[in-house]
């Protein structure tokens, strides 16, 4: 993009956001109201086409939206609360669903009338998530779902969710899956919390007994649910738009919190605690490295390494934590409760408690095994692995 | 390739190695192994453990008593006090077992405090007190300082100040407290005491803060030495002891993570046939065996109390245990994915022990300051 | 597990991120890297490498005559003194692919000299030495003092002593020498000058020796400033360009390794399908890909002198690169296997390479130390 | 074993080793009249039959009879320079040659009057030997061999060397190997030093063009030359029955040198150092260990883990002694020169050579990744990956 049509977009964009500024200021209007005023103002998804939420843009001025919105005051929690479908549903429903659909949804997805979750993983379908064997059986107009879904962020609170099935266990594992928007109170539905090693649970498991799905939920065709999922799984972060974060911010806070009131002056932590810190800005600078290229238009591989970087540094980062705390670190400042956090409420964070929730990091959102497989195959080029659960139909993978 | 690496070089000014007992366990060494092993596993498997440790107390006489019967808190009493007189080395190697079952059992405060009774008792505690220990009558807690914190002052026979992280200290009759002027034994009902439980990361291990407000010490109270001799005297028992008590843990979850890996399937295959998993448990193998070798040279070397010998075992298994310990158990929740991370599933029992116990008697890099110290480097 | 992880909490009392030229380059230093990698390739290719480094001085000069055709070692000179003016970010890019190549070209000491030159030559001095080293035509090395050795002394305009790992300092016409008294500007075949080439582990960077006779220095020949902040300013200069050399060769090797992986087959597979070498590969992307970013923003911070964030961008790219260098480097061996440790293989070369200049100015937790102090930790 | 038979050997050795001595002071006796007189006393392995240098005893007493040897003063440099036939090839030659060719072997190899070498390794079979190419075709009582070897230390100077080929194309690739012993002699056998990152050639490559080996060479049968291979390797060090290195040798006390010469006193540099120590006791403790473990007939995984260990902490240990060389660290003493080592002159050894040789620790002996292979899968019991090159004729698997 020439740089004269990029200056034309941005003061299309920024006279928008002027006026829903000024129809809608942000501290005296309820923030449900302006996320509503912000979707018909085409800037909730500047991507998304209009009447969708959007203006027909390419995403990479969503970060120019969120940052003028911070700028103005605007609460954003929506954003962050319901991540699920504003940073992947959306995407899904417009690639996916019929008109009707998006029409329905999108708006109270935006206004956070309707909170969204997704119900991909599995007990059994972890980091192979295409071998997931939640049935769903057709009849007639109408599909019957049975099986158990696991680490659904906010499906106890969740209006709708995204849901893939297994429709024909007898195709290979990849062709067999059948993807719907599955209504969260139907009856069959039953979400339990799933505890973590914190205590507390930020994730359900989800029991599907005999639910009747009705077949006009259904995105993309029968057998085609693995692309519908890829749609989602890919837009995973770009509709967050989130600029970089902050020199210092994050769990490396955390640790030279500890080291200055722990009043430390030990060469060797010292030593650790900066390289740490450094690779704390490797990390952040490559971010702002990759986030220059897309604006520049040459994206490369700085802008694939991401996820495994911050997976494995936040882990090490909150451990050598530990270290400095001392033995403060053998302590769990308000004890553990099993309790599911509260819908805008953040629980009260401590290091102890910091350190534990990484190790879910290199876990969650893809292991670091399988973020290194990508980045070796996809990224390197590097061949797979002979593998044996191909050409073979899903029944007969050995699992 | 196939050719074999050269020869280990050979420096000219080495050290001579140390020749204490074999590294191996004797056969009834293997026996009392056994033995902790499925007791452990029948009668304080983790459900058990998740019961104790959802107690107030987190403790539970009825396993102390079962224990006491078969000889766990005499093990390293002297036969004249009313113990079995076994050798350091028996206690690491049921230490070892005690680590696999993440077992609350308020084993390591005793055992402290049987080595500083037995090394620093006068004639009449060690009368009074060995004996009742060994039954299980009795629980001593040590109160290891940590940190930099002000030790409690005795003036005039009135004790006064706090100790924190005092481990089993909650549950504990006796208490051993460091002070300005020496070290004492203090009953926990005494007037003037008041003990508070901690909230801790590691609930199979509880620990306490003991407050004294102008608490009456009488002389007989008072223990022979230094309270830095005596707190030296725990915490290198104590150091050794959880060092074997890691590698029963770091053993435990290695054990743990091969087997998941082998029954696991993913991609229609085990995921330990995956070398990104296989190859981590390879690692961790060797840095299992290799703490092993420390936690048991460091056990032996206390055992034939060879004390120039145990400035430089001690450090090492302290340091290097623990280290190994709680990687190998955050690597365990890995192995598991998103199981591993669950409240429900052990792995993380064993991950807080870990990581809590590699922080109960400073860090590894303390010790490796101390060993440096040692050899002058 | 699916879910994507939680947004980075970002911290109340953030330091604010510095706001430098973006991290990406232009067209104009695309050009300029896509110039510089063919001629390298085309004319500095390892074989080539490899007669360079067997001839007694390491240096060819037709290669420099070619590339003071290209304007190399006019780049970072002002116009005004016959140079083309460019900023250190082009710099870097040239050094990355100097790096690539593991080129034996003087650059990084005529980069050192000339930020010298620039910021403490003499108006004389500036436009003496500046077009002639423009053009190719003068070499002038920097003797950045090494480890804690004495400084030469300069007493009544007579300069004693020794400098040793003077990069370049065996093809140099002018050293510049820290001495005890300010720094100078010394011609290599001045009487009492003698030049000793040094046995190096990285035979495409020579090192001399150089000893001071009691060698006459002229008052026309002192630099203005301390000869600390003389060799401050070589130092800062040379670890940015270095740390950009290191992103290159640590890029090259890591697509040596990824080629090889490709096309090498154990098993009747490529040995990259093997998660061994995937993931190893795939660990280094990170650590390469983080590394470019530090090394870029160093560059860039440099060429907008912008100072106090030179104390922080310097260090982080220095020790960063560095330690990265070196480890994807030698694990370019460990990919390669058995030929990968041969002499002719080109492997080594960047291992030596690599490792070499890791250890050029001060190691990587010297880089740190500093980064602390700045910072206040 | 029992105690009391325990001590009875130990009797029966130490009058064996006592007159061994006294016949042969080894003050006055040349070496290798020593060592033909330990041979003739079935010292030279005790675990062979008698009269092929052993006393059939268990291997374990192996490390006695060095010990004894060596404090009585004893030159056994033997053991370290004809190594590979001393360590590995002995011990082939008894499980699989005819009498004859042991009668004939043997005792000169233990002499070091005969050298020997081993060549398994290909440019194309590093880490996959089985795979190896290097053709032997039947023609009557002779083989025609064509092929070339890598990595074959000592072949400069070497009168026999362990060969396996390819016999069979058409077989799947462990069945169609043959195993000779080659005489090094024999026309055809070219040898050419290979250089390797230290300027010297430790090792060689051999190109073998149309050499003609008597069939009364071979080992085994046709066709079963990876079992005779598997002893060869098997026993790579069994038969040299060293002890426990001291503490503080090895790469250890280079960098403890360089620390105390270079008058180091900073803390992080103090703390790695430490760190290092401490690994190389973990490591000497754990090899102790498994000696004793051996001795006490409870062998255990800590006998299978001190190369991955020690080829590992050998390259960390050697890399950080360059940081402790600081800028000495940049120089390579004495220049590289490119030639082969003589036979008993050991070479300068300095700090940087050694971190430059170090590199090859952990692919010389089997790569780390083939051994962390070998402790998953036959220590803890780990599944094998999905084969390719399985059930497949040698000549269809793809190269």
């Amino acid at each position: 993009m020439s740089q004269a049509t990029s200056n034309d977009v941005r003061t299309r964009l920024d006279f928008a956001i002027d006026r829903l500024l000024a129809d809608h200021p942000p501290a005296t209007t309820e923030p449900a109201a302006f996320w509503g005023a912000q979707f018909d103002a085409g800037l909730a998804w500047v991507h998304h086409p209009e009447a969708r939420g959007g203006l027909g843009l390419s995403p990479r001025w969503l970060t120019h939206v969120r940052e003028r919105l911070a700028t103005a005051g605007a609460d954003q929690s929506n954003v962050r609360f319901n991540i699920i479908g504003i940073g992947m549903g959306a995407a899904t429903l417009v690639a996916h669903a019929p008109d009707a659909m998006q029409d329905r949804m999108l708006r109270p997805m935006f206004t956070m009338e309707e909170v969204w979750c997704q119900m991909f993983s599995e007990p059994g379908a972890g980091s192979d998530l295409a071998d997931l064997a939640t049935s769903a059986v057709r009849e007639g107009d109408v599909w019957i779902v049975n099986g158990q879904k696991v680490w659904t962020t906010l499906a106890h609170i969740s209006r709708w969710g995204m849901l893939v099935t297994r429709s024909d266990p007898d195709a290979v594992k990849h062709r067999g899956l059948t993807y719907f928007i599955l209504d969260m109170q139907a009856d069959g539905v039953e979400v339990r919390p799933l505890h973590q090693i914190t205590a507390e649970a930020e994730f359900n498991e989800v029991y599907l007994d005999d639910v009747h799905v009705p077949d006009d939920m259904r995105l993309g065709e029968v057998g085609a649910g693995w692309s519908v999922a890829m749609t989602t799984l890919m837009n995973e972060r770009v509709a967050i738009g989130g600029g970089v974060p902050p020199r210092g911010s994050g769990a490396i806070a955390d640790a030279v919190a500890a080291w200055t009131n722990h009043g430390h002056d030990d060469p060797v932590l010292r030593d650790h605690l900066v390289e740490l810190w450094i690779e704390a800005e490797a990390l952040r600078l490559t971010s702002q490295r990759a986030a220059d290229a897309r604006t520049a238009g040459t994206p490369g591989p700085e802008g694939s390494t991401a996820k495994l970087h911050w997976a494995e540094l936040n882990k090490d980062v909150t451990t050598f934590t530990m270290d400095l705390l001392g033995a403060d670190g053998m302590l769990y400042p308000g004890g553990y409760d099993l309790h599911a956090p509260e819908m805008g409420v953040q629980p009260a964070q401590t290091p102890q408690k910091a350190f534990l929730r990484a190790r879910a990091n290199s876990i969650e959102g893809g292991t670091s095994q399988i973020m290194k497989n990508i980045l070796g195959e996809r990224v390197l080029g590097l061949p797979g692995e002979p593998r044996v659960d191909k050409d073979v139909p899903w029944r007969e993978v050995p699992r | 390739m196939t050719m074999p690496p050269p020869n280990h070089r050979v420096a000219t000014e080495a050290r001579p190695s140390s020749t204490i007992q074999s590294l191996t366990l004797t056969d009834e060494q293997r026996a009392l192994r056994d033995i902790a092993r499925s007791f452990l596993r029948d009668r304080v498997g983790t459900d058990e453990v998740r019961r104790i440790m959802a107690t107030d107390s987190g403790h539970d006489p009825a396993h102390w008593a079962a224990v006491a019967g078969m000889g766990w808190q005499a093990m390293a009493i002297p036969e004249e006090h009313g113990g079995a007189g076994y050798s350091w080395t028996e206690v690491a190697v049921l230490f070892e077992e005690v680590g696999r079952a993440v077992a609350p059992l308020p084993l390591l405060s005793t055992a402290m405090a049987t080595a500083v009774l037995v090394d620093h008792g006068t004639d009449d505690q060690r009368a009074t007190h060995l004996p009742r220990i060994s039954a299980g009558d009795l629980l001593v807690a040590v109160a290891v300082p940590v940190d930099d914190a002000p030790a409690p002052t005795l003036v005039d026979g009135r004790l006064s100040g706090t100790v924190r992280h005092v481990v089993d200290g909650a549950v504990a009759d006796l208490v051993v407290i460091a002070t300005s002027d020496g070290a004492v034994l203090v009953a926990t009902d005494r007037t003037g005491v008041s003990v508070t439980p901690m909230d801790v990361l590691d609930l199979t291990r509880p620990q306490a803060e003991l407050a004294f407000d102008d608490v009456e010490v009488a002389d007989a109270d008072r223990l022979a030495g230094s309270a830095d001799d005596v707190v030296e005297r725990a915490r290198i028992v104590g150091a050794v002891l959880l060092a074997n008590e890691q590698v029963g843990l770091a053993a435990a979850v290695h054990e743990m993570g091969v087997d998941y890996a082998t029954t696991r399937k993913q991609f229609g295959r085990a995921i330990g046939s995956f070398q990104a998993i296989k190859h981590l448990l390879a690692d961790n193998l060797v840095a299992l065996e290799a703490a092993r070798s420390l936690a048991w040279h460091a056990a032996r070397v206390l055992a034939d109390d060879d004390v120039e010998e145990l400035g430089i075992a001690v450090p090492m298994a302290a340091s290097r245990c623990n280290e190994t310990a709680a990687k190998l158990a955050a690597d365990n929740i890995q192995v598991h994915g998103g199981i591993g991370f669950t409240w429900e599933h052990d792995a993380h029992l064993y991950f807080k022990r870990a990581s809590s116990s590699r922080l109960l008697f400073h860090t590894p890099s303390w010790w490796r300051a101390r060993l440096a110290r040692t050899l002058d480097l």
